[in-house]
């Protein structure tokens, strides 16, 4: 009966409790959201127009992070820096395209998925060669990003504070994939890219270049992971051990349906709050630390009753 | 062609006799979330004959053959099978019923062997248990041997013994089809459902292939039906014919009589509705 | 085509020859140093790594080694992973190292067992297995100065302190933040017995390995349950991330206590000037002053031996580095002088560290004196239960907050042994000494 | 030239159904197991200990993988766990009951990890492909958890670790830091090879054949009246029983104690390696792949350093990294289908030499 109190009611008590708390840990989830789903847009990008599940996309994070940072340490101005972690992600895509992706075309998922993963290895060291292993701190205000905090006082013990840094988070984000949505609709290469990701052959025969909508492709997903990089190594540090939070984007790629910009944002606010929620209100009935395999267990949950995912179509097989 | 052809080689233990409807469809209707594929269609199929289903693109002839082997579930209507009402079943028992089938897209599997992909439809008749297939003795060998020796026969029957150790993906579609008509008959089934077996043949395979599909039903007894588009083929083949277009019927009879019928004709020849 | 076989017939060549033991010179002994300079926990595991290989490099370039025995030693990259490990482990026993610190409490307990039968002493500074300690049944294991308990013993005599003494604790709410592995769980154990002791509660915020760099939830639940002070067991990238969410919620980092492992200077460095008043339990002193250090930077790394940025000589890993070379050379010099051997081998240098004895005179001629307390390991114990300190993060560099102060032995002794009588008995037949220690 | 099989009549179908049904793959297999055999004879301590013992585990474990992935098409991202199931399972078992013989409880502890696969396979009656991976990754995560969190599992050790204990079998210590190297590297031959063929056998029997039927095209597959439910649970059964058996062996006979971090998704990443750069469906791939993944990084962190080669020892770690990540993709494009097409299409070559075509 206690069990039952402390899952069932116990948790919305405290929320009542303390309102307060409650707006904090689910801004804080939104933050990480966010965050999520700027990975899981990555991956989106990649997945739309080439059909490749995109693995490297975590790694691509901190590769990009990296560059900026390290570049910085090496006496780059930042801006300079930005620009040139943009240009390196830049030839991060071309070479990706031409020595990986363009041999590759028309093999299986699998074979495309493991591509990433032996990307992934390569560019987890040929990062630590250059830029070395030790994690670094994000270039945050020297960049121009605001470092602040503002606290709203609730009531008489109440606060809840919002990071400066993670508004512009949650801004930055907004914007990139306002950014992406008009290049996707309203752009020629937005079009030839839509083209491309509904059928490859169809796309060739009417005279688009596979290899240029390739590389494209990839550098807007380098970008969007420069802009992750900084997000998240301005929560805690550019070090490879993001590259694991960044399994994350799989159970919201799940929610969202791998093809679906809005589905990505939306996964990931859905798995960002929730995880949180449930991590502090109910992780500690089981000794906490759920928060490692709860994202993949609503991923899976919610797969059993809807295996196309949230914006997918029912799928109706044939033979 | 006669109807009753006295069955000789192999037998499936059915209890209907020659001559006797084997497979009952009643009034059946099938829609896909508003769309109707099927639409209040009934016809039979007697134990013995080569039924063939026709009909333009689109007519629900697939949809049709689905039903049969219990892939789709008809939101109306009911299927006799053997003289007794079939309840909604899933498609692998249908299997177990004797009801075998090729397909339109070729779907062998393409990963193994042609002799694997036959032995593939003795499965349901072997039954040794998981410890003899790890050890591999015993009755595991015997069984793999005895079946083997079955499937040997099909591969002698429908003349590929030389393709016996290839993996399919690496045949031709001509001869894809067959290994694919050779599993379905490893299966020793009731009743056959040939989904446009001849479809993107040259004029040799067909007529090779047609050749195996009446030998089929003359040597084994085995109820056919299928799904043709070369009228010539179906005209020859078939002892009944039924049409389909839009998902309802418009004729079903033998074949002279189904070729003369005006439906049809408007039909095939796409006058509006 | 010939190129390819050239290449290959060299590579396995080469092989063959590294598989064999090294021809060590007449003159020199072998230590292979496992490291970790990549991965997650490579910002803490790079200034230990610099730390042990420039001294060593010093010893031998100032001294011509250990009584003119140069010491060689190169390093293996462990990745902190338990795998590669052991790789390291079966590596350095083919090249018959003197001795093996693992540098990572996992790969500590995987070489435990195997460390008796190999004769192989196994020196886990201050991690590891707080067990081990024990030398009557962990002959070959050596965790000095201090164990994790003696490090939370005094961790929590400190907030006692605080508290106008250990009574002061009763009714007070300690967090306990940790890595959800072995090494952040083993102090639980005994910061359960002191919480019934002394009658504080405490409450656990485990933050899983994968999730080092996403630790917004246990410190929102930080924040919700308002602990009177935060204890930390941190490592790599988890303590940077823990220090600046403590500043984001704005959490008084003045009781905020980390054990020895979370006080790098980057990991402070980290929360920027909100860090200010972070500490963490200590038991070596940072500065470059010392005139070892001094010989380091001339002799080594102004002379172009070493990567290590000059910057970092002095930091707290980084010396905590030296002072880890500084026992297995100090361990050699002892053993030589037992063994009257000039190249020793594994098992005297067991001998050696059995009696590893540096007193503030031989501080003083180390070069050394006042950055670590004397230290004194004896057969029957291991490590010592040696004084420690607490040090405070001024915003720019670590301070002493305390002078040296001896953690709660009395506590720690028991659970300890019972630990050790524990491991014995699940790991039976455990081999026993085959040389009794003498009861003091 | 020699290797041809004119002249090789098989007059039983027993015969022509037997693994090697070419006599010179019988003499070659014969060959290769002699060798194994007189491997301690030659190899150094390091050699076995460090590369064969865990080299023949992760081929095991990478059977089990190919049997899920390769076989059934169910893709798996959490064969580390399984792994760790079965070691949990066995040390618990070993302390449990101490008198009975260690090898029955490694055999025994792959039942445990059967189960736990056949719970974490029930979604993939609903759920395929890259959803799925989602699945097991769930699968790993949790388990990771539970063995950390799940204290009875390491029998309340303050250090969260589970330690092996000497056993003996028939006399001789196999487990346990005191077993000798040849010892251990007998047994992990001894159980590898037995298992292999055993799955040999499963795998050619009617039950593979109904896993390769899923995996070539599973609506057929049902359609000629294999149940899912059935082929695929016991995919999953099989695959984390041989899993688990690899993850005990892995802790008891190469490890010899172990932390949950040990069965992360870094192994199960590992794994699924050596599966793909084997081959897909293929036993023999899993030792070519379990060859290449493991042995290769070993050779070149220790390869470089002794060619003479001055370079730091993290850059050599980092350097293999690349190196295997580079080779990965290299091998993915010229061929997909692993070093076990490779080997495959090098014996059709070797049989109609010195023409092209047969």
């Amino acid at each position: 009966m206690d069990m039952l109190y402390n899952i069932l009611i116990d948790p919305f008590v405290q929320m009542v409790d303390a309102p307060d708390f409650l707006i904090q840990v689910v801004w804080e989830g939104f933050v990480a959201g966010v965050l999520y789903a700027l990975i899981a847009l990555g991956f989106v990008l990649i997945y739309k127009a080439s059909g490749v599940f995109n693995f490297a996309q975590g790694i691509m994070v901190v590769f990009a992070g990296l560059s900026l940072v390290g570049l910085h340490q090496k006496g780059v101005p930042a801006w300079l820096a930005l620009i040139l972690a943009i240009g390196i992600m830049a030839i991060l895509a071309v070479c990706i395209e031409k020595f990986v992706m363009r041999p590759l075309v028309g093999q299986p998922d699998i074979i495309l998925l493991m591509a990433t993963i032996g990307m992934t290895y390569f560019l987890i060291g040929l990062g630590e060669v250059i830029f070395g292993g030790e994690p670094k701190q994000m270039i945050t205000s020297e960049l121009g990003l605001p470092t602040g905090s503002t606290a709203f006082e609730m009531g008489e013990r109440g606060l809840v504070i919002l990071q400066h840094i993670d508004i512009a988070a949650a801004v930055i984000a907004l914007l990139m994939v306002g950014g992406l949505a008009v290049f996707f609709n309203r752009t020629r290469i937005g079009r030839a890219l839509r083209a491309v990701a509904d059928d490859h052959t169809a796309a060739l025969s009417v005279g688009i270049s596979l290899n240029q909508i390739w590389a494209i492709v990839w550098f807007a997903a380098g970008i969007v992971a420069l802009a992750t990089g900084i997000m998240w190594g301005a929560r805690s540090d550019v070090s490879f051990a993001l590259e694991i939070v960044a399994l994350k984007a799989l159970p919201v790629l799940i929610l969202g349906g791998f093809t679906s910009i809005p589905g990505a944002i939306i996964g990931g606010l859905i798995i960002g709050i929730g995880e949180k929620v449930g991590e502090i209100y109910w992780g500690g009935l089981v000794g906490g630390g759920i928060e490692s395999w709860l994202a993949y267990v609503i991923a899976l949950v919610f797969l059993l009753f809807r295996p196309q995912g949230l914006f997918g179509e029912k799928i109706i097989e044939r033979i | 062609m006669n109807v009753l052809v006295k069955p000789t080689g192999m037998q499936a233990d059915g209890e209907t006799a020659p001559g006797e409807v084997l497979l009952r469809i009643d009034s059946v209707s099938l829609s896909f979330g508003g769309v109707r594929a099927i639409t209040n269609i009934s016809f039979d199929i007697i134990k013995g004959e080569v039924r063939a289903i026709i009909g333009p693109n689109g007519a629900g002839k697939t949809s049709m053959l689905n039903v049969i082997n219990g892939f789709y579930h008809p939101q109306e209507g009911t299927i006799t099978w053997r003289g007794k009402v079939r309840r909604k079943m899933k498609p692998y028992e249908a299997a177990s019923h004797g009801i075998a089938r090729t397909f339109q897209n070729v779907a062998l599997f393409k990963g193994m062997t042609t002799l694997d992909n036959i032995m593939t439809g003795r499965g349901l008749k072997m039954h040794s248990g998981f410890l003899w297939q790890c050890l591999r003795v015993g009755p595991a060998l015997r069984e793999e041997i005895e079946h083997r020796r079955k499937v040997e026969e099909i591969i002698d029957f429908l003349e590929i013994q030389a393709i016996r150790k290839t993996p399919v993906g690496r045949l031709p579609y001509g001869l894809q089809k067959r290994v694919e008509l050779a599993r379905a008959l490893a299966m020793e089934p009731e009743l056959l459902l040939l989904d446009e077996p001849m479809a993107g043949m040259n004029l040799e395979e067909k007529e090779d292939m047609s050749r195996f599909i009446l030998d089929v039903n003359q040597q084994f007894g085995t109820t056919i039906a299928l799904i043709e588009h070369d009228m010539g083929v179906v005209m020859d083949l078939s002892d009944r014919v039924v049409v389909l277009d839009y998902g309802r019927k418009i004729a079903d009879g033998p074949p002279e009589e189904v070729q003369a019928n005006q439906d049809v004709i408007d039909a095939y020849l796409g006058v509006s509705h | 085509m010939r190129m390819k076989t050239l290449l290959a017939g060299s590579v396995l060549m080469g092989l063959a020859a590294s598989f064999a033991a090294p021809a060590v010179a007449e003159d020199s002994v072998y230590i292979q140093l496992p490291t970790y300079r990549t991965g997650p926990y490579a910002g803490s595991g790079i200034h230990i790594a610099n730390g042990m290989s420039d001294y060593l490099a010093m010893i031998n370039e100032r001294d011509g080694g250990v009584n003119g025995v140069k010491i060689a030693f190169d390093e293996c990259e462990t990745g902190y992973d338990t795998q590669k490990g052991v790789e390291c482990y079966e590596q350095a026993k083919a090249k018959n190292t003197l001795v093996f610190n693992p540098w990572s409490t996992g790969i500590t307990l995987q070489v435990i067992p195997k460390s008796s039968v190999d004769k192989i002493p196994v020196l886990s500074m201050a991690y590891g297995l707080s067990a081990a300690a024990d030398g009557n049944t962990f002959p070959w294991v050596f965790n000095p100065p201090d164990t994790y308990w003696d490090g939370l013993s005094a961790i929590i005599k400190y907030i006692g302190e605080q508290e106008g003494g250990m009574e002061g604790l009763k009714g007070k709410k300690i967090g306990y933040i940790f890595l959800d592995a072995g090494y952040g769980r083993e102090p639980i154990p005994l910061l359960d017995n002191l919480a019934q002791k002394y009658g504080f509660e405490v409450l656990q915020y485990p933050v899983p390995g994968k999730e080092m760099q996403n630790q917004a939830s246990q410190w929102l639940s930080i924040r919700r349950d308002r602990p009177d002070y935060v204890v930390m067991w941190g490592w790599g990238a988890m303590n940077p991330t823990a220090i600046k969410e403590a500043v984001k919620n704005r959490f008084d980092m003045s009781k905020f206590i980390g054990v020895w492992w979370a006080g790098g200077d980057e990991d402070a460095r980290a929360g920027g000037t909100g860090a200010k008043g972070y500490k963490s339990v200590s038991f070596n002193n940072v500065g470059a002053d010392y005139p070892a250090l001094q010989d380091i930077k001339k002799l080594v790394v102004d002379a172009g031996k070493s990567h290590t940025p000059a910057s970092t000589i002095g930091e707290n890993l980084y010396n905590r580095g030296v002072v880890n070379a500084l026992y297995m050379v100090e361990g050699i010099r002892t053993a030589q002088e037992m063994t009257g051997k000039k190249v020793i081998n594994a098992e005297d240098m067991r001998l050696g560290l059995e009696n590893l004895k540096i007193d503030e005179a031989r501080l003083e001629a180390i070069g050394l004196k006042g950055m670590i307390a004397p230290i004194e390991i004896t057969c029957a114990n291991h490590s010592g239960h040696h004084p420690l300190f607490i040090q405070e993060w001024d915003g720019e560099k670590w301070t002493s907050a305390t002078d040296w102060f001896s953690p709660l032995t009395e506590e720690v002794t028991p659970i300890l042994m019972q630990a050790s009588k524990d491991y014995a008995t699940s790991n039976a037949p455990w081999p026993t000494r085959d040389d009794a220690c003498p009861a003091n | 030239m020699f290797y041809r099989e004119a002249g090789q009549y098989k007059t039983t179908y027993a015969a022509d159904q037997q693994i090697f049904p070419i006599r010179q793959d019988r003499i070659g297999i014969g060959v290769i197991l002699v060798l194994a055999l007189l491997l301690p004879l030659v190899a150094s301590e390091f050699m076995l200990s460090a590369i064969a013992i865990p080299f023949l585990i992760l081929a095991l474990a990478t059977i089990g993988l190919n049997i899920l992935t390769g076989y059934a098409g169910q893709l798996s991202l959490g064969t580390g766990a399984f792994m760790g199931v079965g070691a949990y399972s066995c040390y618990k078992l070993v302390t449990i009951f101490p008198e009975v013989n260690v090898i029955v409880h490694i055999l025994l502890s792959g039942v445990f990890a059967a189960a736990a696969g056949v719970v974490f396979g029930l979604p993939s009656l609903r759920i395929k492909g890259l959803y799925l991976a989602v699945t097991t990754l769930a699968a790993q995560f949790f388990l990771e958890w539970c063995f950390i969190r799940i204290s009875w599992l390491y029998n309340y050790n303050a250090s969260g670790a589970i330690e092996v204990p000497g056993r003996e079998f028939f006399g001789t210590l196999i487990t346990g830091p005191a077993a000798g190297g040849t010892t251990r590297y007998y047994v992990v031959l001894a159980i590898v090879v037995v298992m292999t063929l055993l799955i040999k056998n499963l795998i050619r029997g009617r039950i593979g054949r109904q896993w390769m039927m899923i995996r070539d095209m599973d609506i057929a597959a049902e359609l000629m009246g294999v149940r899912p439910l059935v082929a695929k649970l016991s995919a999953f059964a099989v695959s984390s029983y041989v899993c688990g058996v690899a993850g005990a062996m892995f802790v008891f006979f190469y490890l010899g104690a172990s932390e949950p971090a040990v069965f992360s998704i870094t192994l199960s990443f590992q794994v699924l390696f050596m599966a793909i750069i084997g081959g897909l469906g293929s036993l023999v791939g899993s030792f070519f792949g379990a060859a290449f993944i493991w042995i290769l990084p070993i050779l070149l962190r220790v390869g470089l350093p002794a060619l003479g080669v001055d370079i730091a020892a993290e850059t050599v770690f980092q350097v293999a990294q690349m190196v295997i990540g580079a080779l990965i993709i290299f091998f993915l494009i010229v061929e997909p289908h692993g070093l076990a097409r490779l080997w495959a299409i090098g014996k059709e070559k070797l049989r109609v030499w010195p023409f092209p075509y047969a």
